[in-house]
This record gives structure tokens, C-alpha cells and sequence, in this order.
């Protein structure tokens, strides 16, 4: 079931191209009904899990597609989990492609009297969203982009592929939001929304990374000097071992993990994930540029989408050492 | 963090439970201290001991067909033995390594009945058998093989050298390979026999390892016979037979191997500690990305034994797995002696038998050589993964000097 | 941390001194930020201003004989220029560098009293030279140069494509090199051109980069025509031509840009700072062992000048300095943009001119290919290193496909 | 003067073999006059300093040669020094051949009434030598090793060139010994001290690097894989131009340091010539053995000698990381 979602996505974003934009690959993923890739059964989803939900982000860091679905899956998830009451109108709207914001970074969002202070970072989406998917440990909630106290601010990136925003909450009111959880039940769904971006992260970066290397594997083959095809030097060949074997790796610490999402590590196992995804990811990015040579500082080439989204992804999530430090803690047991 | 057993089925789950509780009960406890700085007599004592425990309960020949002690395993069942005997860090069966897996293989796939009758028995019985295939200066080019057999009447008169044969000193027999003829194809012209170590003109020299080790040998033959009815195939199907050999193991050892790194991660624990580092950021980054580095080598030899489980092998597959556990291995023995500092420099514990985690980070580094140079270098590896999976060009054949 | 001028002879102190106060009166002050996120224009009008400055003073054509405005310097007072003019942050003459040190060279070198004559004032004026050396699908490859110089009477008329000419859409002259004859031998065959960029059936495309800029054109000669007065040496030495062109900056450039890096060590400390992770002993631990890097890449671009000065030069020294170099940069462009995490990714500054030590470290990052895989890639000076100076035997020519 | 010395040294050790022994090479060092070459001239030295004491460093890592020269140097460079009455007298009995010990590693001594206190790590000839050179930023002294308070306790090491202990003292009499500073003094004459440990480190490093690379490359041009040398394959080519590249830059940074080393900054010159030589030997110490395969990890084969010399060189001096840290506040200012 899983390989027939991802052939099918594969050939989707095949065809809509490189780099696709948000306007031609959002109304594909909510026509192919990808939204519900996660969602159980009886709410009307294929049930496929994190599992199912890698698939396509894997599909969607190959073609470096545009539209944001993480956000959206995060919130799918959320509300999912929750045990509100209009929770199945929250699923008709979310899965039939209403926009939805949530952060790809740092959330550290409170409720004082009813309302929302904090921040959130690296938001996608923030502009077209009604609404914004927060989490921490205190609170867990849609809450109202339209709506006073929401100061959003574009921070644009290199990576144009994605649009982000800081968005700042001040005594925001809820008021055609809601609340999903509290307490004890926030810090839960919230750690479960950590490893569910966690490891859609890894799964985009390892998908980004298969191309690329793809991409250079066969421009060196094309590509002649010396009378012969660059792929016939050693050097050239053993880098090229060194990356596959490496991709191979976090392709493999990711598929493992994702068979054993039920284990009281789903956190680290997500951390480790993440991080020796979006390494490698970057790794391999710096080498197909080097790789392919002049041709992949040019805009005329794709190599630039791929290389920059390896530069964020490395430094979305927890960013860069706090996730090693988190894994080295769970070795250490402090 | 337990990753095994959850995608066990109910029967594996209950052989796990078995085989957990077998070692609890029957494993060596204290065998790497009471290895260190001692002679070879003490480690092959031990090596017998152990081999004959693991032969009574069944689960040293797991591999073999149905009808031998424990045999009629799948490949599912040894996995589950190995993940165990890695778990609870048991000794490897070094000496029996070649006998129960290579010539055993060897024997049951390519051997006659009569070949199997002979020599099958003795194997669980503990005879040692070690290999020869490698030779001074031909590394992994088959073609350059020199070891001459040639054949007078029903015997075959062997001249040559063979090196890095595992214990070859207390070896019973030989997996020879030699040359009855030209290399061509470069293949080509290899015959495979099965020599007696203890026949008129053999000679074995133990090689001085840096670590003080001295488990590899050479072997030297100076017209040594062997009878035709010892040999493996047709004269000139050598080559063939070896790979037979070399594919026994079917990547169950580096599942074990890989499986002991991760079971040894508390070791830098305790080196931090050792240093008064245990809170120190540097080492805390290092060692989180080498966890998730070590994980993966993990799940990579995982998945390439349920690939094969399943019949879905790729070529190049097996050098991903043997490339990522060696570069794996060299990254966590190069951290381990960097957070030893100088004390570990004064740790010069020389251990029998050690594997490559034992927490003498020096000699682990020096260990770790043997991963890395031995069995396909980590150079052949990326020949063949870049050629025979990526389909990178090799250069002609024609281009020779 | 002083580590110019304490070998300098008084003479060259007194050089330095008058210099680094000319500098400080003369120098475009705030031009980083002026030149960010404009339009070409503003950065030509830049250059045009700075290069005026320069070749009043003197500091434009110190390598010119004798004679000319400043000329006449020995190598060690040209060193004392670019050293400063890295310590200064001072804009590099990007636009006048092939038609100052390129094309000048090469004339006073190569050019016959007619040529020296008629283009040397020009340059002195301003007119910008660019280069016609690359090709695409060329790369470091000179027997695949596919451009078509053809003699017709008392011109060439040339027919091809050149690439990575750096600001060739505001140059006046380009530097040509094309294929009248057969490469053979591989170098045999080219013709070297003065050509006018104003001439009918040139066509500059600029590249755009993905950074932002496009200081890098394609240039397409559709039927060009150049009188045969404006070839260099003779038709067929095109290639030897080349390498007194390649050769005219003589390290000097190497030396200012490692020089450049060292003196943006500090922007780590902002960095850093601005992440609020300046007493982090991760990020220390990185920037001490990067430190010490770049101030051995500074150590080895000074010593090759040295070596130059003094007559010393080997084979392979340059590719040394030029891969220690590119590394080293590599190293501190990697490290910056780690430390520089999510807001780094945010800093989408776009600067004209930029060299790599701007502190967008993103941008620096990207910029740090044109030092990679430009003047001959890392992969290039490799081979050179490891068969020129190490006497690691080239495969043999005969191997072709 | 300086490439006659080294010349000189070269062809003496070449002679001597690689790994010769303490009883070999002592005396030899002895009788050709390198303990005197730091020495200024009108002590009877011929006045080379530290770069001349360099050039021996350097010949001695190339054959890791086993002598005791390091802590024999630092003896005879703080008596000069020093401004003691005897001074001649104990130069004469250095300069002779009297072994003398000093610590390569961390030295933590105090002065309590007249007589030490503290340890000395990784202190080389302790078994063999009258005195140790102490020396912190409280104390610099020549302590008697065969007197009561002194414990040497011997710390063998992989690399068996070099005789290592651990000395601790407890309220040790100086009787025989000499307090060569104090005070302000001593914080002075220490740091030289240092300085000249961290440059004689880096040069042994460099040459033993040196050394252990061109027997790599001579190894591969000699040996044959597929018909053809392995220094014919293009992937090993490269990674022998990056050490080449990587040993060139640890040479560099160490040699245009020593030209200019009065500036105020010799402390951080010499943290970062040693960091970078030591780092940079370890570096070609692993892939020689790696390139070398099979024999490079047999007693039969030098390269054990050089790796071994380089891991324990790594933690010579500060020690791992603690260089970085120092480099680093240099450029930080902290």
C-alpha cells in the first residue's frame, strides 16, 4: 500500500516538475487525497500512519515541491488526536486543502486568561492560513491568524521553495480557534507532533538527497573530459560510494525507525533520524555542486533548489547540535 | 533503546526468550579480563569451551541443514542467535568461524556425499579449519594468485604461500585455493582442495600483530599433497567454488558486528567519566551524531539480512553494508581514543580475542583496521558499489600496463 | 595577532606604512552595504571609481616594467600591496583584473612593440578586458576546445561559444583563445586573439548565479572578425600564450584572498554573539581548530611568494596553495553558516562583488564554489599534485575510449 | 646554518634507523652537539634557537627515534634562562649528557617551605635522570628525582619509543637540586617553556608525517594491483594530494611561525602549530596504514612506530580539545 502511495506520488510530482510551485502542487496533493494519508479509517483516511505520511514527504524533498503539507499533516494530526467535539468538521476542512500554518522550528506559545502569547519560528504558511497550529508542553492549539494580537512577520530564505514567517502571539484571542489539549495531554500530543516533524523532515531530506545524487551519478556519466565520461575516474567514483553508502544509511536508520514507531523512544529515534538525515542531505548537497561544476552555480540548473534546501533543513526542527546533544543524552541517561 | 523484538513474530519472540536465557545460564562470564596479556593456549582453551557449548545446545550450526545439531534455522532464526550472542557480548567463535561456516557451506553446497561424510562430523567433533585464499601481494586480484597445484597422478603437489589465515597455527585443515592453470579470464585456472595442515611440508608462521596479537598467520606450502579425491569442483571451477565460501556468512556477522558497537555505546560513558567530562558539550555533540551514526550502520546490516530473507538481494547491496560498518567503526573508535587522552594512551591492554569495542580505545582503533582493510577493502567496496550499482563505467579491461 | 612585517626590510616597511595611509584616506568606506541588493550598474560605477584611485596612486601596475605609474616594483613590494589591500577590506578590482594583470602580462610578455603600444595606455584608462579561455563542456580539458578561429586572408573569423567570463558584458577586449588546427598533440592546434567585444556577431549572455549576482557571461562569436595584427605569438602557440596569461598573477591573488579570510576571523565572535552562543564550547572548540587552519593556508600562500621571490619554485607548489586555500575556505564558510543557524538561513543578502568573507554566510557558502571548482578545480590540482609533484605514474595517454 | 644541521641530523638518524633505540641514539646526539644548538654562542652553544632545535625535532619524528632530546632541550633552555650563579656548571653537566627528565604534559607543582609538591604528567627519562625540570606559573626548578617525597611511576605507552612516568611529589627537598624562578619570573620562563614544548611537539609531528607519507606513496608506487601500480589508481592519487596539501599547510603554519617568533603571540603560535601537526599527523598516520592494507599492521612493517608516535602525540602537551578552546579565545578575546 505504502510503495503504490509513493509510486503514485512519484509520478504526480514527476510530472508537475522541479521545484513546483505552491499553486500547482497544493490543489494536486489535496486532489490526490495525501491529507488523509495518516488519518484513521473511520474518519475517513487509508490509515497509512507516519509511515504512509514519509512516503509522500519523501516524493515531495525529490521533486523539492513547494506546497505545505507538513504543516497541514501536523495539523491533521493534532486534531486527530484530540478528543474535541467538532473535531470531524476540523478534518472536512483541513483535508479538503483549507490552508493551515504551523512551525518548522521552535514553538514556545502559553495561554494567559483565554488568550495566546509567544512565538513561533519558521512558520510556513502563515500568510494564506486561517489558522495556526501551536505546541508545547503547556498548550495545544488551532489558534486564529486573522485576529488581533497576531503580529506576522515574512522572513524570507534562500530556499524559495518555502515560505516562512515568525509569527508572534500577544494576548491572542482563541475566539474561532481551539483549544486541542492541556496539561498533561499537551505535553503528550506535543512530544507526538515532535517526532511526527522530526521525522517528516528526515524523510524530505533523504528523498532530496536520493535525487540529487541521482541527478549527479548521471551527470557524470553524460558528461566527458579527457576522451572519457567523468564517471569513469576512480576519484570521482569512490565519492560518489561514499555518498550512496551514506544515503543508504539514513535511509535505512529512517525506515528502521518508522517500523518501530511504537516504542517509548519514538522521540530519540525521530532526533537520530533528523539529524543524520538533514547531515547527509547537506553533505551530499555540497558534493553534487562540486560534483557537477560550473553548471550548478547557475540558476539555469536545478542543483541550486536542492543545495539550498539542504542549507535550511539542517537548521529547521531543533537546529543544528541541540539535536546531538539531545541523542547524546539518551546514551548518557542525563 | 530496544529495537529488536518488536517486529519479531510470536515463534522468533519465543526463540529469543530461549536463547536469552541459554546465555544467561551458559555464557563465559569475565572472558575479556581473563584474556588480557595471556598466551594463545589460554584464548584457544576458551575458544574450545565455548564452541562446545554452543555445539551441545544447538546453536553453533543453526545454518546447517535439518538432521545436524539445531540445524534447519531460517535465515530469520540466526538472526536472531546472533543479535543475542551480541547482546549479551559473548565471545565470537574465532577459531571455528572458517570451519563452521566456510568449509561447512562449502561442503554442504558444492561438496560430494563422500566429501560431506568426511569431513562434516569432524567439524562438529572441533576440528579448526582455516583459509587460504589470500597470498602476499595479491590483495583482492585474483588473477595474480601464484600458489602453484599441480597434478601428478591422483595427487595434487602444492608450492606456495598463503597470509592472514585466522589461527591458522592450530588449524586441522585447509581451504586452499591454488593455480592449476593460466588466468584467463583472469578467473579462470583455479582449483579448489581441502588440504591437511598436518602433511609433510606445511608450514605456519603467525604473523606479529601491532596490537601483540598474533592471530593471523602464514602458511607455507612446500610440495604438499593432496589427494584428488579432496578437491572442491572441477579443477579450474575454483574460483566459482570460493565465492560459495565467501557468501556462507550471508551477512549475518555484520549484524552481530554492528549490533556489539551499539551495545557498547555506555562505554563512552564511562570514559567520560573517567575523563571528568561527562557534562562537557564537545564530547556530548560528538558522541549524538556518532549514536545516530552507529543506529543506522545497525539498521542498514538489518535490512540487508531481511532483504535477503525476502529473496530481494541487489547487487552492491552487501558492499553498503560492509562500507558502512567499517567507516562506522572507524568514526566510533576514533572518538573513544580522543576522549581517552593521554590515560588511554597508558592503556595498553592486549586482549585476546577482542572485538572492536572493548573500551581499550587504542587497541580498539588498531582493531578496527581489520574491518577496514580485510575481508574487501573499503576500496573495493567502492569499486564494486560505484560499478556494479551505480553503473559507473569501470575502465576497459584492455587497459593494462 | 601581528604576523605581517616583522620579516619586512625597512624599505618595505616604509612601503607598508605609506600604503596602509593612503589606504585609510583613499578607501571606499561602507561599499559592503552599498553594494547590496543593486544593480549591476552600481558596482560597475564602483569599480570604475576605486580602479581610478588605484592607478593614480601608483597601486594599480606595480607589476608593469618600469615606467608606468608605480611600476617596476620587485614581487615582495607587490605582496606589500595586496597585504594591505586584504587588511583594509578594500573592494577586490574584479571588473580591470584580466585587462591589469592578464592581458597586460601577456602583452608585455608576449605582445609584439605595435600591440604593447597600442593597447597598454587603454588599460591604464580604464578599457575592461575579459577572458575567452573556458568553453562549455570543456572544463580544464584544452584539446576539447571546440571554438573556430579561421583564417581568411588577413583575418580570423571565429565562430563558438565561451563561458565564465567574468564581467565580459562591460568589456572591451577579450582575450581569445580558438582552434585553427588539429589537437594534436592536445595543446597543439590554438590560435590566441585580441578580439573586440564591440565587433559585429558578439553576443554576451550574462549567467545568472544563485546567488543573486551575474558577474560570470557566456560569449557567443558568430562570425567575429579579428585582423590577424591582433594575434599573439603565432598561429598555433596559442596554448603557451595561455600559460604566461594564467601565470600572471604569480600567487599574489592567493596571498590577499587567504589573507582576506584571516582578518574575517572575527566575525565568528559576531556570529556567535548574535546567536547568543559565544561562551559555547562546541562552537569554540570548531572555530580553534579552523583558526589554526587558516592561518596555515595564509602561511602557505606567504611561503609560495616566498619561494617565488627567491626563485624556488617547484612543480605542484602553486596547486598546494590553491587547494589548501580552496579547503580552507570550505572549512569557514561551512563552520559560519553552521553557527549561524536559522537566522543565517534568513540573511538573504545579496552583495555585489562580494568576496567570501562577507559574514552572509549562506552567500559565503555559495561563494565558496568559485574557489573549488573555478582556475582549475580542487579535482584538477589533485591530479597535478599527485603526478607532477609526487611522481604518481599518469595513466597512460594511449588510454582513450 | 640551520639546513646544514638538519642535513646532518637526517643523515646521522637515516643511519641509525627508524625506531632506533635510547641507547643508540643518546650518545649520538651527545657526541654531534645538538643539546648546544639553542645554546647562545658565548655559552658555547651555536646559537640557533628554537628553529634550529626545530630542525632536530623534526629528523628525530622522522625516524621516531627514541632519545630523551625534548626534555633535555627544555632543561638546558631554562638554565640559560634562569639567572642562577651555577649556571655554567649545570649547562656543562646538560650539555655532557646527564639525562634529565621533564613533563610533556600537564605540570602542577607548588613550592611549600622550601621544598615541592605537585605532579608532572607524561614525564619523559624519569627512571634514568638525576633532576626534573618542573615548571608552572609559581615555580621553575631542577628537582632531585632520587630523593625522599619523589614517586616515579612508570606509564608505559603503545608507542614504545618513548619511556613515559607519572611523578608526584610530597614535599620533596630541593637539596641538590636549584630554583631557577620565581614569582613573575617563573610565569615568564614557563610560558617559554611551553612555547617550546607546543613547537618541538609540532615539529616531531610534522616530520614523522613527512616521513610516513613518503613511505606511503613509495609503497604504492611499488606495489601492483590489476597489472598496474597502485599509485596509478585515481582515487588513491587524490587522497594522497590531500595529505601532501594538509602536511605542506601544518609545515607552513609551523615554519613561518618560527620566523617570527618574538611577536607577543608566540603562546597562541605555538598552541596552533602543535594542534594542527599533531591533528594533521594523525590524520596521515591512518590513512598510510589504511593504504599500506595487510602489512601496515604487522611488527614486520615500520608503520606502526609512526602510528602509534601519533596517536600519543594527540595528547602530548594541553591535550586534545584544550588547544582549540585556547586558539579560539585568542580570536574571541577571551
Amino acid at each position: 500500500m505504502i510503495e503504490e502511495l509513493k509510486d503514485a506520488a512519484h509520478r504526480a510530482l514527476t510530472d508537475a516538475g522541479v521545484g513546483a510551485s505552491e499553486d500547482k502542487t497544493w490543489p494536486l496533493l489535496v486532489e490526490l487525497g495525501w491529507l488523509l494519508v495518516a488519518l484513521p479509517e473511520d474518519l475517513g483516511g487509508i490509515e497509512q500512519g507516519l509511515p504512509g505520511a514519509c512516503a509522500i514527504y519523501g516524493e515531495l524533498g525529490r521533486s523539492v515541491a513547494a506546497a505545505p503539507y507538513l504543516p497541514a499533516m501536523l495539523a491533521m494530526e493534532a486534531v486527530t488526536q484530540s478528543g474535541i467535539e467538532d473535531r470531524d468538521s476540523w478534518i472536512e476542512r483541513l483535508s479538503g486543502g483549507e490552508y493551515v500554518a504551523a512551525p518548522l522550528a521552535r514553538c514556545s506559545v502559553r495561554v494567559k486568561g483565554g488568550a495566546l502569547s509567544g512565538a513561533a519560528s519558521a512558520v510556513q504558511a502563515a500568510d494564506t492560513a486561517e489558522h495556526l497550529l501551536v505546541f508545547s508542553d503547556e498548550i495545544v492549539a488551532m489558534a486564529p491568524l486573522k485576529t488581533k494580537g497576531v503580529e506576522i512577520v515574512p522572513r524570507i530564505t534562500w530556499d524559495e521553495t518555502r515560505r516562512l514567517f515568525d509569527v508572534r502571539l500577544d494576548g491572542a484571542a482563541l475566539d474561532g480557534g481551539v483549544v486541542l489539549a492541556e496539561g498533561d495531554a499537551a505535553r503528550a500530543l506535543s512530544r507526538r507532533l515532535t517526532v511526527h516533524r522530526d521525522f517528516a523532515l528526515a524523510a524530505e531530506s533523504v528523498g532530496a538527497a536520493n535525487a540529487m545524487f541521482e541527478m549527479t551519478v548521471e551527470y557524470l556519466k553524460t558528461r566527458k573530459q579527457y576522451g572519457r565520461p567523468l564517471a569513469m575516474f576512480q576519484a570521482l567514483k569512490h565519492r560518489c560510494a561514499d555518498l550512496k553508502m551514506q544515503i543508504s544509511a539514513a535511509e535505512a536508520l529512517l525506515q528502521d525507525s518508522l517500523d518501530k514507531l511504537d516504542t517509548e523512544d519514538a522521540l530519540t529515534m525521530g532526533r537520530m533520524a533528523k539529524q543524520l538525515a538533514a547531515a547527509t542531505y547537506f553533505t551530499v548537497a555540497e558534493e553534487a555542486v562540486q560534483l557537477h561544476g560550473g553548471i550548478a552555480v547557475t540558476k539555469e540548473h536545478a542543483c541550486h533548489l536542492y543545495l539550498k534546501r539542504a542549507l535550511l533543513n539542517q537548521h529547521l526542527g531543533e537546529g543544528v547540535d541541540r539535536y546531538e546533544l539531545d541523542i547524546a543524552a539518551s546514551v548518557l541517561g542525563a | 533503546m530496544q529495537t529488536n523484538g518488536s517486529a519479531d513474530s510470536e515463534a522468533l519472540s519465543a526463540l529469543r526468550g530461549e536463547v536469552r536465557a541459554w546465555l544467561k545460564e551458559n555464557m563465559p562470564t569475565g572472558w575479556r579480563e581473563a584474556m588480557t596479556g595471556v598466551e594463545q593456549e589460554a584464548f584457544v582453551a576458551l575458544q574450545r569451551d565455548w564452541f562446545g557449548k554452543l555445539v551441545g545446545a544447538g546453536y553453533a550450526t543453526p545454518h546447517w541443514p535439518a538432521g545436524w545439531p539445531g540445524g534447519g534455522r531460517s535465515l530469520a532464526e540466526q538472526k536472531v542467535i546472533y543479535e543475542e550472542v551480541a547482546r549479551a557480548d559473548a565471545p565470537r567463535l574465532i577459531m571455528y568461524f572458517v570451519a563452521l561456516y566456510h568449509a561447512a557451506c562449502t561442503l554442504i553446497e558444492c561438496g560430494s556425499q563422500e566429501q560431506k561424510d568426511k569431513y562434516l562430523p569432524g567439524i562438529l567433533k572441533g576440528e579448526v579449519w582455516c583459509q587460504g585464499f589470500s597470498e602476499p601481494n595479491a590483495g583482492s586480484d585474483l588473477a595474480s594468485l601464484r600458489t602453484r597445484a599441480e597434478l601428478k597422478g591422483d595427487r595434487y603437489v602444492i608450492n606456495g604461500q598463503k597470509i592472514w589465515s585466522t589461527m591458522a597455527q592450530y588449524a586441522d585443515r585447509c581451504l586452499l585455493l591454488a593455480r592449476s592453470g593460466p588466468s584467463d579470464p583472469p578467473q579462470g585456472g583455479l582449483v579448489y582442495l581441502l588440504a591437511d595442515m598436518r602433511a609433510k611440508g606445511v608450514t605456519v608462521r603467525p604473523i606479529h600483530q601491532i596490537t601483540g596479537d598474533d592471530e593471523f598467520c602464514e602458511v607455507f606450502f612446500d610440495d604438499v599433497e593432496v589427494p584428488v579425491e579432496d578437491r572442491i569442483g572441477e579443477d579450474g571451477a575454483g574460483w566459482a567454488v570460493a565465492q560459495t565460501t565467501l557468501a556462507s556468512e550471508r551477512g549475518l556477522t555484520l549484524v552481530e558486528l554492528s549490533l556489539r558497537m551499539r551495545y557498547a555505546l555506555p562505554r563512552f560513558r564511562d570514559v567520560m567519566q573517567a575523563q571528568g567530562r561527562l557534562d562537557d558539550p564537545i564530547l556530548r555533540r560528538d558522541l549524538g551524531a556518532l549514536t545516530a551514526k552507529v543506529h543506522a550502520a545497525c539498521a542498514v546490516a538489518d535490512r540487508y539480512l531481511l532483504k535477503r530473507i525476502a529473496g530481494d538481494e541487489q547487487v552492491g547491496d552487501a558492499s553498503i553494508v560492509k562500507l558502512c560498518y567499517s567507516r562506522t567503526l572507524r568514526d566510533f573508535v576514533s572518538l573513544g581514543q580522543r576522549m581517552a587522552g593521554l590515560e588511554g594512551q597508558y592503556d595498553v591492554a592486549f586482549m585476546r580475542g577482542a572485538t572492536q569495542e572493548t573500551g581499550h580505545w587504542a587497541l580498539d582503533f588498531m582493531n578496527s583496521y581489520n574491518w577496514t582493510i580485510a575481508g574487501g577493502s573499503d576500496e573495493v567496496q567502492r569499486n564494486i558499489l560505484s560499478e556494479r550499482m551505480l553503473g559507473m563505467p569501470r575502465e576497459p579491461k584492455a587497459w593494462r600496463l
